[in-house]
C-alpha cells in the first residue's frame, strides 16, 4: 500500500475510535451495521472482484451467521459471541462446501443464478421449518457476552455504542487484515489469474475449481461472520435477511462503493446505509432513486464512488503539483 | 342486523360515546399556548407501516388514517394545546424496522411510536421497546410466536389483538351459521398468520361441531396471484366448507378464480379476514352467503357513528377508496395515546412521562372508528370483530355483509395469563359441560 | 520418446480434424508442425495438451497415457503450452503473470496468508524469466496495456516459467511484424537453453523460421501427417511445400527465397 | 379422478402459458444480446397494470367485455415503446462490459420499475371487472374451466407459433439466429447489430407485457408480482436451457404442471420442489434440457 493510503486509513481508524464519543447516538448505532456489512462484503468481494464470480445468493451466509447467533443465544442459551462466530465459521464452511461443490463448476450468469437458487432454497427452507426457525416470524437474538463478559445490566444503547461498537470494529479490523493477506498471498494472485483467464491459468497448473471452491468457502465464512455481527444489532433474525433482494443489496453496496478496490465495498456500505436511512425517511420511493443510482454507477463509473474519488484526488494533486512547478 | 347492532351498542354505551365523538370533531380551534405544565413544541409521533409489498395495502391505509387523525386533532387544537407532528418511517424486514424504530426514538425523539403490522417485526420491536423504554402502540403486530405470547410482561409495548382472533370469530360464526357441515378444507398464506389461523379455527370449530373433519391445510406464498392449482386441490378434497384466512388482494383473486371453476356453487366458504380489502370483492365473482370477516372495521356496521362516517368521507375524498381495517387500528392507538395523556394531565397537571402514559393506557377505553376500543391490563388491545354473510343487496359493485355479527374481542381473545390451549380447554369444558 | 501420439482421431461433428495421426517427439528435439489452415495443427496441440480429448487413439507422455488428463495435471507433469491467440491475464502486471506460473510450479498456491510481495524466491525467479524474455523494464505494466509483441512474449514466458520438460508453442510469432519474428525466436531458443527446456514443439507458418530453427518438421494436411522429417528432407518434398504454401509454382520461388535468406544470415 | 386430472392439467397449462410468454422474452434477449434480464418480471407487471387501464377505458366507453382481449393486447403492444427507450438509453452502454454489469443494470431496472408502478398505481390490488367471467365456463369431464383461461392458452400457443415462424422462416429470424450464434461474425457480414438489438429487446419486452396484460383479467395486479414472477421465469429458463425457445416452451409446461401437481399431491412442497428441480437440472444438465451454451 502506498504511504498516502496508509495515512488515510489510520486517519479513518482514529476517527472510528473516537466516533462513539462525538457522533450522535443513532449514527453511532448505524455504524454497527456498517461494520457488520463490511465484514460480510469482504467475503462477497473475494468472489466478485478477486475470483470473478458474482453471487446473487450471498445473503444465505448472512442467514447462516444470523440464525446461528439466534439459535445459540436464544435456543441453547450460549451467549458467548466468540462461540457464535466460531460455530458460524464452521457451519458457513460446511454449507459453502456443499453448495460450492455444485456452483463452482459454473461461471458468470450460471453461477449467479445457481447461487440465487440456493439462496431462495434456503429462504423457502426457513419459511417451511417454522416450528424450528419461527418461519416468517423469525427468531430472537439475545444480547451476547463479549470476550466472556456479560453486559446485560448495561443500558442497551450504552452497550451498542460502547463494548459492542469496539468489538465489531475489532472484528472488522481482524477480518480486513486476514482478507488483505489472502488477496495479497500467492493464493490471491492465483484467484485473480483465474478471474482474468481461466484457460490460461489452468495451463499454468492452477486447478481452477479447487481454487474457486476454496474462495467460495472463505467468502462464505466471512459473510457468515458478518451475519453474526449483524444479528445482535436488531436482536432478531427473519427470513427477509435471506431473500434474494437482500443479496441484491449486498451487490449494490459493493458496486456503489467500488468493487475493484479492496476498501470500495466498505465505502459502499457507508453510502448505502446512510443514503437509505436519509432517503427512505423522506421519500417513499427510495427504490426508484437507488435503482437510478445503480444504473448510473454501472453505466458511468463501474469502478464505483471510490474510483471517482481517487481520480479526483490524483487530479487535484496533479493540479497542485503543476501549480507549484509553475510558481 | 338490527338486533345485533342494538346488542353491541348497549355494551359499548353509545350515549357517552356520541358526546365524545362530537367533542372530537368539534369546531376549529387555533393553537392556543399549550396548557400550563405542558412543554412547548409539537408532540412527535412515530408512525411505522409497510409501504411496499403485499402488506403495503394495510400499511399505507394505516398511515393515511394516522394522517387524517393528526389533521383532525390539530384542527381541534392538538393534544393539550400541543400540535401533533407525525414522523413516518417504513416498516420492512426486521433489521431495518428495528433500526427505524430506534431512529424514531433516539434521533427524532418521538414521544410514542404507533405502527408495525407484521408479527415477526412485532416480536423484534416489542423487545426493542422494552430495552430503549419507548412507548410502542402496535397496529397489527403481535408479539406472539405461533399461538404463544412471547412477551407476557410487556410494559412499554402495547400489542394488537391476538393473531388468531379472526379465525376464532370465523369458527364461532361457522358453527352458528353452518352447524351441519362435515368436512372442512383450509387455505391460507404460507406464514405464521395463515397457519395459526387454521390451527385456531380447527380447534374452536371442533368444540361446537365435534363430528367435523378437517383436510390438510393448503398454504400458498404471500403475494401469489394464481390459485388455479390450489383451487383444484381444494375442490378435489370435496369439502362442505372452505376456510381461508387471506387478508389481502389474494381474497379477491381466489374468489375470482374460484368463480371460474364454480367452486363456491358446490361448497360453502368462510373468509375470516377477507373483508380487509372488501371493495375488491366484486359482486361479479363473489357469491352471496359466504361468511366474510372484517378485522376490526366494517365501513357500514352502523349508520349512527359520526366518527366513522366523517372518517370514511374524508378517506374516500382524499384517496378515492374505502378505509381498510388497519385504519381503525391506527386510529385507535392514536386516540388512546391522546386520551391517556389527557387523563394523566387531569391528575397531575403535568405532561406525563412515558411510564405514566403506560399506566393510563392500561384499562383505557376510547371511541374509535368501529366503536369503543381499549387496552387490557396486560397491554393487549380489545376491540370488536365483524362477521356476516355476503350479500349483493346494496348500492355498491362489491359485496357487503348482512346480518352483521359483532364479536367483541373479550369473547374471542384468550384472557390475560392464559395460553391459547388452556383457554380453549376451559372453553371446551364450558361448551360440553 | 517424451511425447507420443498414437493413432489419434478427432471429430467436430461430421468434420474430421485429425485422422489417425501418429507422431513422436524425442527428448531434446525442436519440432515444427506446418500445414495450411485447417490442416489440424492447433487441434493436434490441443489434443496433446489435454485441452481436447481425442475420439480415438492414445497420447503418451514418457510412456504414460495422458488422454483425458486436464491441462492442470499435465502442467504439473511437465507439459506447457502457449496459445495462437495470446492468452494473458489482462489485469495482471507482467511480473505477476510470471509469478502465477512460478507459484504453481513451487506448489505455493494454497498459501492463504503468506505475503506474496515478501516471497523472495518467487520474485527472483520471476525476475529471471522476465529478464530472459527482455521484459525486465516492463515488470509493473498491466498486461492488457502492452503491445501485441510483448503480450505474445509474456504468454510464452509464463509457460516457460513452469520449467516444463516439453513446451508446445502454437504460432509463437503470429501477429508480430516480420522484423520481430526472428528476435522472438532467438529469445525463445536462448530461454529454453538457459532454463533447460530441451524439447520444443511449435506450430509455425513462417517457413523461414521453421526451416532455420527446427530439428524436425511435421507437415500436415486435412488432418493427416503428410511428411515427417528433417528440414533438409522436407525442403525437397515438392508436395509438402506446395501444399503448405499453396501454389504449384511456389516450389522454385520457395527454394530461391530460402537460399537468399541463408546467404543473408551468413 | 378424471375431473381432478383435467383440472390439474388445465391449471398447469394456463399457468405455463403465461410463464412461457415471459420466459420467451427472457430467452430471446438472452439468446441474442447475452443479457439475462432480471427486469422481465417488471415488464410483465407493467403489462398487467396498463392492461387494467385500457380495459377500464374500453368498458367505460361501452366496449363489449368479450372483446376486452383487444385493449389488453393493445396495452401489451403500446408498452413496446419502453423497449427502445431502455435498450438505447441504458443497455447499449454495457454490451462490451462484463456480463455481471449487464445483470446488475437489469436489477437496477427492476428496482426502478417497481417504484414507478407504485408511484402511478399505488399498492392497492387492482383488477379488471367484468372480463374474466364474461366468456363463460366450459364443463368437461365434470371439471369446470373458465373459457378465458382457454383463450389465454390459445393466445400463448399462437404467439409461440408466430415466434417459431419468425425465427425459422423469416429473414429477421435468420439474422437473429446468426447473431445469437456469433454476433461478431454477423457484424462482419454487414448486419446492423444495433438495429437488431433494439428490435430483439423490444420484442422480448412485448412478450413480457403481453403476458402480463393477458393474465390480468384472471387475477389482480399487486406490487409484488414482478419479483415473484422473475423467480419462476428464471426456473423455467434454467430448466429449459438458457437462450432456447423450445426450452422456454417445455420449461414453462414443466414448471406450470409441476406446480399444479404438487398442490394436488403435497402442497407443502410447491416452491421448494421448483428450486430443487432447478438445482438438479443445473447439476446434471447445466445447459438445461434444450440449451446449448454452458
Amino acid at each position: 500500500m502506498k504511504k498516502t493510503g496508509i495515512v488515510f486509513l489510520l486517519l479513518i481508524l482514529a476517527f472510528l475510535l473516537v466516533w462513539p464519543f462525538i457522533g450522535p447516538e443513532y449514527q453511532v448505532y448505524l455504524t454497527l451495521s456498517f461494520f457488520a456489512y463490511s465484514v460480510a462484503l469482504l467475503g462477497f468481494n473475494l468472489l466478485f472482484n478477486y475470483t470473478g464470480l458474482l453471487s446473487f445468493g450471498h445473503a444465505l451466509f448472512i442467514g447462516v451467521g444470523g440464525y446461528t447467533a439466534a439459535f445459540l443465544t436464544s435456543r441453547f442459551h450460549i451467549p458467548y459471541m466468540e462461540v457464535s462466530i466460531l460455530v458460524t465459521i464452521l457451519l458457513s464452511g460446511v454449507v459453502a462446501i456443499l453448495i460450492g461443490l455444485i456452483c463452482v463448476r459454473y461461471i458468470k450468469i450460471y453461477f449467479a443464478m445457481l447461487t440465487l437458487a440456493f439462496g431462495m432454497l434456503f429462504h423457502s427452507f426457513l419459511m417451511k421449518t417454522y416450528h424450528l426457525t419461527g418461519g416468517d416470524e423469525g427468531m430472537s437474538v439475545e444480547q451476547p457476552y463479549l470476550l466472556g463478559m456479560d453486559f446485560s445490566s448495561m443500558d442497551q444503547m450504552a452497550f451498542f455504542s460502547g463494548p459492542y461498537y469496539y468489538y465489531s470494529l475489532g472484528v472488522l479490523i481482524l477480518a480486513s487484515i486476514a482478507m488483505w493477506r489472502i488477496v495479497h498471498s500467492p493464493f490471491g494472485l492465483c484467484l485473480t489469474s483465474i478471474r482474468d483467464n481461466p484457460d490460461k491459468a489452468e495451463y499454468l497448473g492452477i486447478g481452477i475449481r479447487k481454487y474457486r471452491l476454496l474462495a467460495f468457502i472463505i467468502s462464505g465464512c466471512f459473510t457468515g461472520v458478518g451475519g453474526v455481527l449483524l444479528a445482535p444489532i436488531t436482536g432478531h433474525m427473519d427470513p427477509g435477511m435471506v431473500f434474494w433482494t437482500h443479496s441484491g443489496d449486498m451487490v449494490f453496496m459493493t458496486l456503489v462503493g467500488g468493487f475493484s478496490n479492496f476498501f470500495g465495498p466498505m465505502l459502499g456500505t457507508v453510502i448505502f446505509i446512510t443514503l437509505r436511512d436519509v432517503i427512505s425517511s423522506y421519500i417513499e420511493y427510495w427504490r426508484l432513486i437507488f435503482g437510478a443510482l445503480l444504473a448510473a454507477i454501472v453505466i458511468l463509473s463501474p469502478g464505483g464512488v471510490i474510483e471517482v474519488l481517487t481520480n479526483l484526488f490524483t487530479l487535484i494533486r496533479r493540479k497542485i503539483m503543476a501549480g507549484e512547478n509553475a510558481s | 342486523m338490527e338486533k345485533n347492532r342494538r346488542e353491541f351498542l348497549k355494551t359499548a354505551g353509545v350515549g357517552v360515546l356520541g358526546a365524545g365523538a362530537a367533542a372530537l370533531l368539534g369546531s376549529q380551534k387555533a393553537f392556543a399556548a399549550p396548557a400550563k405544565g405542558v412543554p412547548k413544541g409539537p408532540v412527535k409521533i412515530g408512525i411505522m407501516g409497510f409501504q411496499a409489498g403485499v402488506a403495503a395495502v394495510p400499511g399505507i391505509a394505516g398511515i393515511r388514517a394516522a394522517q387524517i387523525w393528526a389533521d383532525q386533532i390539530n384542527k381541534a387544537g392538538g393534544i393539550l394545546g400541543r400540535k401533533v407532528k407525525l414522523k413516518i418511517e417504513e416498516e420492512s424486514k426486521a433489521k431495518d424496522t428495528v433500526e427505524k424504530f430506534k431512529k424514531l426514538t433516539i434521533k427524532e425523539k418521538c414521544d410514542v411510536v404507533s405502527g408495525i403490522l407484521s408479527t415477526g417485526n412485532g416480536q423484534a420491536v416489542g423487545k426493542e421497546a422494552e430495552k430503549i423504554k419507548q412507548l410502542w402502540l402496535s397496529w397489527d403486530g403481535t408479539t406472539q410466536k405461533g399461538l404463544i405470547e412471547t412477551q407476557p410482561k410487556a410494559f412499554y409495548g402495547f400489542r394488537s389483538v391476538d393473531n388468531e382472533l379472526e379465525a376464532v370469530a370465523g369458527a364461532i360464526t361457522t358453527a352458528k351459521v353452518f352447524p351441519n357441515i362435515k368436512k372442512v378444507a383450509g387455505i391460507g398464506n404460507d406464514y405464521s398468520y395463515g397457519r395459526n389461523c387454521w390451527a385456531a379455527y380447527k380447534r374452536v370449530l371442533s368444540m361446537y361441531n365435534p363430528g367435523v373433519r378437517f383436510e390438510e391445510g393448503i398454504f400458498t406464498k404471500l403475494g401469489e396471484t394464481d390459485f388455479s392449482a390450489a383451487i383444484d386441490a381444494l375442490a378435489a378434497k370435496k369439502p362442505d366448507l372452505i376456510m381461508s384466512s387471506f387478508w389481502s388482494g389474494d381474497t379477491s383473486i381466489i374468489l375470482k378464480q374460484a368463480a371460474g371453476k364454480r367452486l363456491f356453487q358446490k361448497v360453502k366458504g368462510c373468509f375470516t379476514t377477507g373483508g380487509g380489502v372488501h371493495d375488491t370483492l366484486k359482486k361479479e365473482f363473489t357469491p352471496e352467503g359466504l361468511i366474510l370477516g372484517y378485522n376490526s372495521l366494517y365501513f357500514r356496521w352502523t349508520d349512527n357513528w359520526p366518527l366513522l362516517n366523517e372518517f370514511t368521507k374524508i378517506y374516500h375524498q382524499k384517496h378515492n377508496a374505502y378505509p381498510v381495517y388497519e385504519c381503525c387500528h391506527a386510529y385507535f392507538t392514536l386516540q388512546a395515546y391522546k386520551a391517556a395523556v389527557e387523563k394523566c394531565y387531569g391528575l397531575t397537571g403535568q405532561w406525563p412521562t412515558k411510564e405514566q402514559v403506560v399506566e393510563a393506557l392500561r384499562g383505557i377505553n376510547v371511541p374509535s372508528l368501529s366503536g369503543y376500543r381499549g387496552y387490557r391490563q396486560d397491554n393487549k388491545q380489545e376491540c370488536c370483530f365483524f362477521m356476516g354473510l355476503t350479500t349483493h343487496k346494496n348500492s355498491y359493485d362489491f359485496v357487503t355483509i348482512d346480518p352483521v355479527y359483532i364479536l367483541p374481542s373479550a369473547m374471542i381473545q384468550k384472557p390475560e395469563g392464559y395460553t391459547f390451549d388452556q383457554w380453549a380447554t376451559a372453553w371446551e369444558k364450558k361448551v360440553k359441560g | 520418446m517424451i511425447l507420443e501420439a498414437i493413432n489419434i482421431s478427432k471429430y467436430y461433428g461430421e468434420f474430421c480434424a485429425l485422422k489417425d495421426v501418429s507422431i513422436g517427439i524425442d527428448e531434446g528435439e525442436f519440432v515444427s508442425v506446418i500445414g495450411p489452415n485447417g490442416a489440424g495443427k492447433t487441434t493436434l496441440i490441443n489434443v496433446l495438451t489435454g485441452f481436447l480429448k481425442p475420439d480415438a487413439g492414445q497420447v503418451n507422455f514418457r510412456g504414460k497415457d495422458i488422454a483425458g488428463k486436464g491441462p492442470e495435471e499435465l502442467s504439473t507433469m511437465g507439459i506447457a503450452r502457449s496459445f495462437q491467440l495470446v492468452h494473458i491475464f489482462p489485469e495482471l502486471s507482467l511480473i505477476n503473470t510470471i509469478k502465477v506460473a512460478i507459484i504453481s510450479r513451487q506448489a505455493k498456491g494454497m498459501r492463504l496468508f503468506a505475503s506474496l510481495a515478501r516471497d523472495k524466491e518467487v520474485h527472483e525467479q520471476a525476475l529471471e524469466v522476465a529478464e530472459l524474455f527482455g521484459l525486465a523494464d516492463l515488470l509493473e505494466e498491466t498486461a492488457k496495456n502492452c503491445p501485441q509483441g510483448i503480450k505474445k512474449l509474456l504468454d510464452v514466458a509464463s509457460a516457460f516459467a513452469l520449467h516444463p520438460e516439453i513446451i508446445l508453442l502454437d504460432e509463437p510469432t503470429s501477429g508480430v511484424s516480420t522484423s520481430d519474428k526472428n528476435k522472438i525466436m532467438q529469445v525463445l531458443v536462448d530461454a529454453s537453453k538457459k532454463i533447460g527446456i530441451k524439447t520444443v514443439l511449435q506450430v509455425e507458418h513462417d517457413m523461414d523460421i521453421v526451416f532455420s530453427y527446427s530439428d524436425r518438421i511435421i507437415a500436415m494436411q486435412q488432418g493427416k501427417v503428410l511428411a515427417d522429417g528433417s528440414p533438409a528432407e522436407v525442403e525437397k518434398n515438392e508436395e509438402v511445400i506446395c501444399t503448405v504454401v499453396g501454389q504449384k509454382e511456389c516450389f522454385q520461388t520457395f527454394n530461391r527465397i530460402m537460399s537468399m535468406n541463408r546467404e543473408e544470415r551468413a | 379422478m378424471v375431473e381432478t386430472i383435467v383440472n390439474i392439467l388445465f391449471s398447469g397449462i394456463f399457468h405455463a402459458s403465461v410463464l412461457f410468454l415471459v420466459a420467451a422474452g427472457l430467452q430471446l434477449v438472452f439468446g441474442v444480446q447475452k443479457i439475462f434480464n432480471l427486469a422481465c418480471g417488471s415488464f410483465y407487471a407493467l403489462g398487467a397494470y396498463l392492461g387494467i387501464v385500457f380495459v377500464k377505458y374500453f368498458l367505460s366507453v361501452g366496449g363489449p367485455p368479450v372483446l376486452a382481449i383487444l385493449p389488453l393486447l393493445a396495452a401489451g403492444f403500446v408498452l413496446a415503446i419502453i423497449g427502445p427507450i431502455i435498450e438505447r438509453g441504458l443497455l447499449r452502454f454495457v454490451y462490451d462490459r462484463d456480463v455481471h454489469f449487464q445483470l446488475l443494470l437489469t436489477f437496477a431496472l427492476l428496482l426502478m420499475i417497481e417504484d414507478i408502478i407504485k408511484l402511478i398505481w399505488g399498492t392497492y390490488p387492482l383488477s379488471t371487472q367484468g372480463v374474466y367471467l364474461a366468456f363463460g365456463i366450459l364443463d368437461i369431464f365434470g371439471a369446470s374451466i373458465p373459457v378465458y383461461n382457454l383463450i389465454v392458452i390459445v393466445a400463448s400457443i399462437v404467439i409461440a407459433g408466430i415466434m417459431a415462424h419468425i425465427l425459422s422462416n423469416t429473414r429477421f429470424g435468420r439474422i437473429i439466429r446468426a447473431t445469437s450464434d456469433n454476433n461478431e461474425m454477423a457484424q462482419a457480414l454487414g448486419i446492423n447489430i444495433n438495429n437488431i438489438y433494439v428490435k430483439v429487446f423490444t420484442l422480448g419486452t412485448v412478450l413480457g407485457t403481453i403476458g402480463g396484460a393477458l393474465v390480468i383479467p384472471s387475477t389482480a395486479a399487486m406490487s409484488e408480482m414482478a419479483v415473484d414472477l422473475i423467480v419462476l421465469a428464471f426456473a423455467v429458463v434454467v430448466i429449459g436451457g438458457l437462450g432456447s425457445m423450445k426450452g422456454a416452451f417445455v420449461g414453462a409446461l414443466l414448471v406450470g404442471i409441476l406446480k399444479s401437481v404438487s398442490f394436488a399431491v403435497y402442497p407443502e412442497l410447491e416452491m421448494l420442489l421448483i428450486y430443487i428441480i432447478v438445482i438438479v437440472v443445473l447439476v446434471f444438465k447445466p445447459q438445461g434440457l434444450f440449451g446449448t451454451a454452458t
